[in-house]
């Protein structure tokens, strides 16, 4: 079980900041595919993962990461701060 | 090291005559402040919006490698999340290091790592709607030069 | 455009407060402060001679050409003269502009052609006796960036 | 007629800020020529040019400048400004 997050248009697309997900998901990529099988706004959220960024336990990581013992996976589009 | 993430405004005047005070090593204070620009002439607000934890976490991670890699004296993060009108003061950096040199580096660095990797998203409201602020390609690029 | 070349203190903070401010333009202010410091641990004072007239005037021309190539909406120059001690600010620089970068590279500018081609001299005094500081190489250096 | 400044070391050198000097030089190459014939301290303060800057009438200039109009010369130590 993880704790998916979503910010900014990724959290608009899919409707809701944050869900648990039961997943035995190896890598990110592996979430992402279970994730994008579910709804029509997971499609639509995850449809170019070169517009995305992903985060394991709030470090930037890559989508080809394993998610073991990882707790919480956020999602998000290329940050914009400063 | 003093990193703060808010949502209240700050004053830049007061942050800075404290800044930096007292220690004989310091001949260099650099920094910078971020504002809300009305660039077409219709924003009517921005929001951003960040990820608790983490940012705080991302931005000392930034300013413990600059600290570093410059050997700052001292070193501030202020940014805001929430609602911002044009005018608004978004974000503050500032270093304080011996020489001139290191001050801007690090206030740059700091700068461009805050851009890209620090997880703030910008969204702007205006007459036409909303819409989230693109990542820009210059910014991706800037890091490039303190690989 | 602000030049003051002047032998009282200044506030930093106060000069920030109310600099670049109701500009919908400006997104990026930064500012640099230089500050006496205590080199070698044995420094009573430092006094900056200046040329009166001339300086007011080369400080103009520079920030003149800093505003006209980095486009700044405001721009603020404060250089004093006369007995500083360890820890006094001795000059301050603020740019204001559209970017971040242009700001940045501004200031830098600004601080560069200061060092070596404004009519200032600094004469140290400790408990060895005083000397005048001598221009260093890596400031000349500096300026042929801008080239 | 001319209004002959020096600064920094170089003032401390001559011994005195500033002082009218009667000149028909051509340059101020020439100028310092005159006043290193005048006395030690002057050919003290200008025994290495390379050491040296020089505006005319608040300019910075170089030392094969012509005088011809100028009203103030002014010789001191590389900037040490900022």
């Amino acid at each position: 079980m993880v704790e998916v997050m979503y910010f900014a248009w990724v959290r608009e697309r899919i409707g809701e900041p944050r869900e648990q997900v039961d997943t035995n998901a190896a890598t990110v990529a592996d979430l992402v595919e279970e994730l994008r099988a579910r709804e029509e706004r997971y499609a639509v959220a995850f449809s170019d993962l070169s517009a995305l960024r992903v985060a394991l336990d709030q470090e930037l990581a890559d989508f080809d990461a394993p998610l073991a013992g990882v707790r919480e996976v956020a999602f998000f589009p290329p940050m914009t701060g400063g | 090291m003093d990193v703060r993430v808010q949502g209240d405004a700050f004053d830049v005047g007061a942050e800075l005559s404290a800044f930096g005070q007292g220690d004989a090593n310091v001949g260099a204070v650099v920094s910078f402040t971020g504002i809300v620009r009305d660039v077409a002439g219709g924003l009517d607000r921005m929001e951003i919006e960040h990820y608790p934890g983490m940012t705080e976490k991302a931005i000392a991670t930034m300013v413990d490698k600059a600290s570093a890699r410059w050997g700052l004296a001292d070193s501030l993060v202020i940014h805001r999340y929430g609602v911002m009108r044009p005018g608004d003061q978004i974000m503050m950096v500032a270093t304080a290091a011996r020489h001139r040199v290191a001050a801007f580096e690090a206030a740059e660095f700091l700068m461009d790592y805050l851009k890209s990797r620090a997880p703030f998203w910008k969204k702007e409201f205006g007459a036409d709607g909303s819409s989230w602020v693109d990542a820009k390609d210059e910014d991706e690029d800037a890091l490039s030069r303190w690989d």
